[in-house]
């Protein structure tokens, strides 16, 4: 019985259909692929920012990129200024020494920590670098310790 | 046969009337051909230009410190380090000769650069070259020394 | 167990089968166009769904959208070609297919209705190529689009409200390439679903109507034979657009310059014969009158044909008289096609192809 | 098993096939073939260093909102500011440093052109069918300067800067409107010809005007001789000369001609400036008579000629008119031809001399052409030429290859060799050089019509400034012509010192002798101040407005603290003899009694000159006033600038070296 379902036209019937669904698959797979962009027009997570010198001691919002820089003599740190309960964008006071979220009360300590609130993960610093221009090179792609600082 | 025969009788009414349409077009519209004036080529013509960048052998920061030679040296110096300059038959000390190869060997950059910012008393030699210090930023500085080699290598 | 022959579902009786038929290989094959036809309209619909994604229809970032799915998107310039392709090759197989049922007379009743069916589809066709057009909006686009209103305009008492109706304003702005993206996207694919639904279904129920016994013994079984024939179709046009698109990229002018006229401006490929016609007289007469003469008549053939005889065989010898008009109608168009795309230089003066257009 | 069944492994397998050749058409793609020798570079250029390579392949991009452009450059630049790769191949090599025009903000297509979308080298770079807007070549990248800097960039873009200068001075915009620029009308007026010039020389000119003056901005016409001679019959209509013969004697014309020195502003035997014609030639051009009233009054000849009303007796003119007509004749002139020429003239067809002239658009640059009323700009108009279409531009008969069709291309073609498309073509040739051809085209590059973001302007270029000096000052300095070689607050001339601050600087007594009777200052200047016969009233109005008005606080301040410095005392004149010349070798460039260098001004009769103040500012910083002045700075200490004063002030008589 076997023998006779293995003819020659089922088989070519077979690779018909193996075909056919290797086509399918792959228009499938290449539309898919294709639904990923390469190229994105949003602000750059790379981006340069002003010279270590304009940036006063403590600490400074830059509006623009929604990040904070806290100066301590010559360490820069970077911290995003989005609040990681909705997203928010969160406020330092200076009296209180800590970030404040205005949506939902989440109050977050002067190294990023959650002490109060409902946000879920503290806030992530990023890798700060000299950019060969002098200025300061922020890299949001590379989440560091809060304790990692650039010295100027 | 025949019905191939056949069917070509009947088909060839079909063909002749499309040859004819097909015609009728090109004659109906043929009437306003604008014949293109021939142009002859022109042998003498000038050549169409591609403009290029002049070949310069020096770098951009010698062809700075050339700028800056011929402005503010090439009146002592001449204008390629001879010392010729139109002041030069004026100076006690005459000027030093920039294209003297074995003479300037015996100079560093550092030297050079020394001599251009403090003048000629920085290496113990005549006030008649006066200190640029002041006037030119180092980085017009390094440029001049850049240019003053090349003037001893042609 | 062979397939039923055309000849007996079309022969309603008044078999004058004495007569033999233009060629026995060509006897009755119909080349399954219908079926291609359908199967492009997938693909276009596919590879369009897929361009939106990318497309916005806004006069400063619509030519931005093309130029990044032919230079960085995956599969964007692929994706773009094949649309672009199965388009042309559309409207060309709807037009022969139409030849073809005419040539085999099967627009006679009951179908009558299945023909105007037919040539509204086509109509659908042409509105969604030339909507489609615009969207690029490069000078091919802007200045064919140009052309097109500006023959609308030229009907007496609509012409005017027509132009301002399908610009949105008199300019060609922001609101033609709106209006022509809504029509693109989502109301020609509409329509052209639901007519192709009701002409697939008509052609089916107009079979049984005309030899009620016709389906009766031939047990058809639907999974190999059916779904292989269908199948291999869709595969043969599915080949020759990817090798279209593999091979020759879409074309793309400059971007839309309200300033600059290119000389001379031409409508794209399948609207140059009308752009033809245009040239030979007032717009109003040989673009919209002649035009429209031709259409109405050919939509109501079914209704006005006294001979019933030769149905279901390619060019039978009894329909003489509406085979030579047909070929001329063929010819005319084709004609005009060809002498507009290749004939025609500046200020549409006739040049030979091989003649360089003097520019200035 | 019907035909499809059989078929159909085969077309299923085929559209496989062809599946795998589109997913490789689409991935091979020439942008990755830089990046893997881009990466090969990386890895060699950092097999020392710690940090590990990363490298990621794929698109860069570029997006600037505000700009509306997106650059995909870096795509294949790679190594545009990465200092290790200073002189790797292109395109891997590092951007030359240019101020701080920041990528992210600027982007690359703004200046450079080309085509910022596109990923391959054809499409960005050449014009292609879709996109004409090539990359600027090197020599014209300074027109996207003007985006948003604006013009008058002389420091900043000098080729730029040169071409705007030479767009106004060789008339282009007599013919061409340029972005709402006055017209200008740069050419004499051509009223009553017959009077002026002889009409064989008339014919030689339009026949070739640089044969006749290599450095006249008139460009050539190409007529044939028949055009010369028709255009040349009907600019002589009219009669001939008029006003008294002139018969004075040569001998003292010649001393009084010398002394005048016209050479400051005519060449005379290949010697001398640029300003006005060239004399050497002069009596084969024009009658006698006219050269008197030229001389005598040329501004009522014409208003804005640069030639000064110098003041001379009548007798004067006379004699130097005589001595012109007898000495400066053209010597290689041969008689017969000129009658010959005058014949051919005189034969000209007046009517088709007037359609000639209104074809070739003299109106452009001359005014006062009788019979021809002012039609006003004839060329294109320049104001957005920078942008215009490829379509628009005729290349001609001319065979260009592709990539060379281009706007900046044919703009250089059309200026350097005006009719080279085809025949028939108007405008004239000027002969420019390439260096010349180079700068008048980023100039017209340069009109785009394009505004820039607010955020992006920072118009660079100082303004010339629109100094008119009004009432009794006014009328001498038009009278005169001051402003042709000096500059009064920012207008004028560069070819002598700037006179802004004048009233602070020279005594009164001075300044009126030296007006009567200028002597040599500057010794390297081959230029020197012709001596007007100026009457005593104008001395007197313009020391007065001199002193009231070109003044500076800065020296004016000074006169308290010099007072009280006692200039006198000959110990601080000695100390400042040692200081000048041991010390600083101020002799290298000054001369005082005819000894030492000739670079800068005499200071022998600095003591009557220059005003005590003026000196001591001037020590303190010379750039303060000229910037761009040639003394060297010494930082000198306030004693030092004291003795140094004292000593300049008395050199003349306390010199001892």
């Amino acid at each position: 019985m076997s023998a006779d379902k293995f003819t020659r036209r089922n088989f070519l019937a077979g690779v018909g259909w193996l075909a056919t669904l290797g086509t399918f698959g792959g228009l499938t797979a290449a539309s898919a692929r294709y639904l990923f962009p390469n190229v994105l027009y949003e602000p750059p997570l790379e981006f340069k920012i002003a010279l270590p010198e304009e940036y006063p001691e403590g600490v400074t919002f830059v509006a623009a990129k929604r990040i904070f820089v806290i100066r301590e003599q010559n360490l820069i740190k970077v911290v995003s200024g989005v609040c990681t309960h909705i997203g928010c964008t969160i406020r330092w006071s200076d009296e209180r020494n800590r970030f404040e979220c205005p949506c939902h009360g989440t109050m977050f300590s002067a190294n990023g920590a959650v002490t109060a609130g409902p946000a879920p993960k503290p806030l992530p610093w990023y890798e700060v670098s000299l950019a060969p221009d002098g200025r300061l090179l922020v890299n949001e792609r590379q989440i560091v310790p809060f304790q990692q600082a650039l010295t100027v | 046969m025949t019905k191939e025969t056949s069917m070509l009788l009947r088909l060839g009414p079909t063909l002749t009337l499309f040859a004819a349409l097909s015609l009728f077009f090109l004659t109906a519209t043929g009437s306003s051909i604008a014949v293109a004036a021939s142009s002859e080529e022109r042998a003498q013509l000038p050549l169409f230009e591609v403009p290029h960048k002049p070949e310069s052998t020096l770098t951009a920061s010698e062809q700075r410190g050339a700028n800056l030679y011929a402005y503010y040296c090439a009146v002592c110096h001449g204008k390629n380090g001879e010392g010729d300059g139109f002041n030069s038959s004026q100076l006690s000390t005459p000027p030093a000769k920039h294209d003297d190869a074995t003479f300037m060997s015996t100079f560093s950059d550092v030297d050079v650069a020394k001599a251009i910012k403090g003048g000629g008393p920085a290496l113990g030699r005549s006030t008649d070259m006066p200190p640029w210090g002041r006037v030119l930023t180092d980085r017009e500085v390094s440029d001049l020394v850049a240019f003053v080699r090349t003037l001893s290598k042609q | 167990m062979a397939l039923h022959t055309r000849n007996e579902t079309f022969e309603n009786g008044s078999a004058t089968s004495g007569i033999p038929v233009v060629s026995k290989w060509l006897e009755d094959k119909t080349f399954g166009l219908g079926l291609i036809n359908i199967s492009l309209f997938v693909i276009l619909n596919v590879t369009g769904i897929l361009l939106m994604f990318y497309y916005a229809a806004d006069t400063d970032r619509a030519y931005q959208d093309i130029k990044d799915l032919q230079f960085v998107i995956t599969f964007g310039a692929i994706f773009r070609n094949m649309h672009r392709w199965s388009a042309y090759a559309m409207i060309a197989l709807v037009f022969l297919h139409m030849s073809r049922v005419f040539y085999m007379a099967e627009y006679r009743r009951p179908r009558q209705l299945n023909w105007v069916i037919g040539w509204c589809l086509f109509l659908c066709t042409l509105i969604a190529s030339l909507t489609g057009y615009l969207l690029p909006w490069d000078q091919k686009a802007y200045w064919g689009m140009t052309i097109m209103s500006n023959v609308m305009a030229s009907a007496p008492i609509i012409g005017e409200k027509l132009k301002y109706v399908v610009l949105g304003g008199n300019e060609i702005g922001q609101n033609a390439l709106s209006r022509a993206f809504d029509l693109h996207v989502k109301v020609m694919p509409l329509i052209m679903s639901f007519l192709i639904a009701l002409h697939v279904i008509r052609n089916r129920t107009d079979d049984l109507i005309a030899n009620p016994q016709l389906h009766g013994d031939a047990e058809v079984s639907v999974w190999p034979d059916i779904i292989c024939r269908e199948l291999s179709k869709f595969f043969i046009i599915l080949i020759i657009i990817m090798v279209a698109a593999i091979l020759f990229g879409a074309p793309l002018e400059e971007e839309a310059n309200p300033s600059v006229t290119p000389i001379p401006a031409k409508a794209p490929w399948f609207f140059l014969g009308l752009q033809e016609l245009l040239s030979w007289g007032a717009p109003f007469w040989f673009a919209i009158v002649i035009p429209n003469m031709v259409l109405l008549f050919a939509i109501i053939v079914p209704y006005i044909e006294r001979g019933q005889t030769g149905g279901g065989v390619w060019l039978h010898p009894s329909r003489r008289l509406q085979n030579i008009l047909f070929t001329a109608f063929v010819t005319v168009a084709i004609g005009l096609i060809i002498l507009g795309a290749f004939f025609r230089g500046p200020g549409w003066r006739f040049y030979w192809p091989w003649e360089s257009w003097p520019l200035h | 098993m019907s035909f499809f069944q059989r078929i159909f492994p085969i077309l299923a397998l085929l559209s496989f096939l062809l599946l795998i050749g589109l997913v490789w058409k689409d991935y091979d793609r020439p942008y990755l073939e830089y990046q893997r020798k881009f990466k090969a570079l990386l890895d060699q250029k950092s097999t020392g260093s710690s940090k590990p390579v990363e490298f990621g392949f794929g698109y860069r991009q570029r997006w600037s909102k505000e700009l509306g452009r997106v650059d995909r450059c870096e795509t294949c630049h790679l190594g545009l500011d990465d200092p290790r790769f200073k002189d790797a191949p292109q395109p891997f090599t590092t951007h030359p440093v240019i101020a701080e025009h920041a990528y992210e903000k600027f982007g690359c297509t703004e200046c450079h052109g080309g085509q910022g979308m596109a990923t391959t080298v054809e499409d960005a770079h050449g014009p292609t069918e879709n996109w004409n807007k090539a990359l600027y070549h090197d020599n014209f990248m300074e027109n996207s300067c003007s985006l948003c800097h604006g013009e008058y960039l002389q420091a900043q873009a000098p080729v730029l800067f040169r071409g705007q200068t030479m767009f106004f001075e060789y008339g282009c915009r007599g013919c061409h409107k340029a972005d709402g620029k006055a017209r200008t009308v740069t050419g004499p007026p051509l009223d009553e010809m017959s009077k002026r010039v002889k009409s064989d020389w008339l014919y030689r000119w339009l026949m070739g005007p640089k044969d006749y003056w290599p450095q006249t901005k008139m460009p050539d016409a190409k007529f044939t001789s028949q055009e010369a001679a028709d255009v040349s019959a009907f600019l002589l209509q009219g009669p001939g000369p008029e006003g008294q013969a002139i018969s004075g004697d040569a001998g003292p014309g010649k001393t009084t001609l010398l002394e005048s020195r016209c050479t400051t502003c005519h060449t005379i035997e290949g010697k001398g400036g640029k300003t006005g014609p060239e004399l050497s030639k002069v009596a084969s051009k024009a009658y006698p008579e006219r050269l008197f009233k030229v001389v005598k009054d040329p501004h009522a000849l014409w208003s804005d000629s640069k030639m000064p009303i110098f003041g001379f007796a009548d007798k004067d003119i006379n004699d130097i008119v005589t001595f012109m007509s007898q000495e400066y004749m053209d010597l290689d002139l041969n008689e017969n031809e000129a009658a010959r020429q005058a014949q051919l003239v005189a034969s000209g067809s007046k009517e088709r001399g007037k359609e000639l002239a209104v074809k070739q658009g003299c109106v452009g640059c001359h005014s006062k052409i009788e019979g021809v009323k002012e039609i006003g700009e004839l060329g294109p108009d320049m104001a957005t030429f920078g942008v215009v279409h490829i379509s628009l531009l005729d290349f001609g008969d001319i065979k260009v290859p592709f990539k060379e069709r281009t706007v900046p291309n044919w703009i250089y073609n059309k200026i350097k060799s005006p009719r080279l498309f085809k025949e028939g073509l108007k405008m004239p040739d000027y002969y420019f050089s390439a260096e010349e051809a180079t700068a008048i085209t980023t100039y017209t590059l340069s009109l785009k019509g394009k505004e820039v973001p607010a955020s992006y302007t920072l118009p660079l270029g100082e303004r010339p400034s629109d100094y008119a000096p009004q009432g009794a000052f006014g009328k001498i300095v038009d009278k005169y012509r001051c402003l042709v070689c000096h500059k009064i607050n920012g207008k004028g001339g560069e070819v002598a010192n700037d006179l802004s601050q004048e009233g602070s600087r020279v005594q009164e007594a001075w300044i009126k002798k030296f007006m009567k009777a200028p002597d040599t200052i500057r010794p390297m200047l081959e230029e020197r101040m012709p001596p007007f016969k100026i009457l005593d009233p104008e001395n007197d109005a313009i020391f007065a407005y001199c002193r009231t008005t070109l003044v500076t606080d800065k020296v004016e301040d000074l006169t308290g603290p010099v007072d009280k410095m006692a200039l006198g005392d000959p110990q601080i004149i000695r100390d400042g003899e040692k200081l000048y010349f041991e010390k600083y070798g101020c002799n290298a460039c000054h001369q005082i009694n005819q000894k030492g260098g000739l670079v800068g001004p005499d200071l022998t009769e600095t003591g009557k000159r220059l005003r005590p103040e003026w000196v001591v500012y001037y020590l303190h910083d010379p750039k303060a006033f000229v910037k761009r002045s040639v003394e060297p700075v010494y930082a000198l200490t306030d004693k030092e600038i004291q003795a140094l004063t004292a000593f300049v002030l008395s050199s003349r008589s306390s010199v001892t070296h």
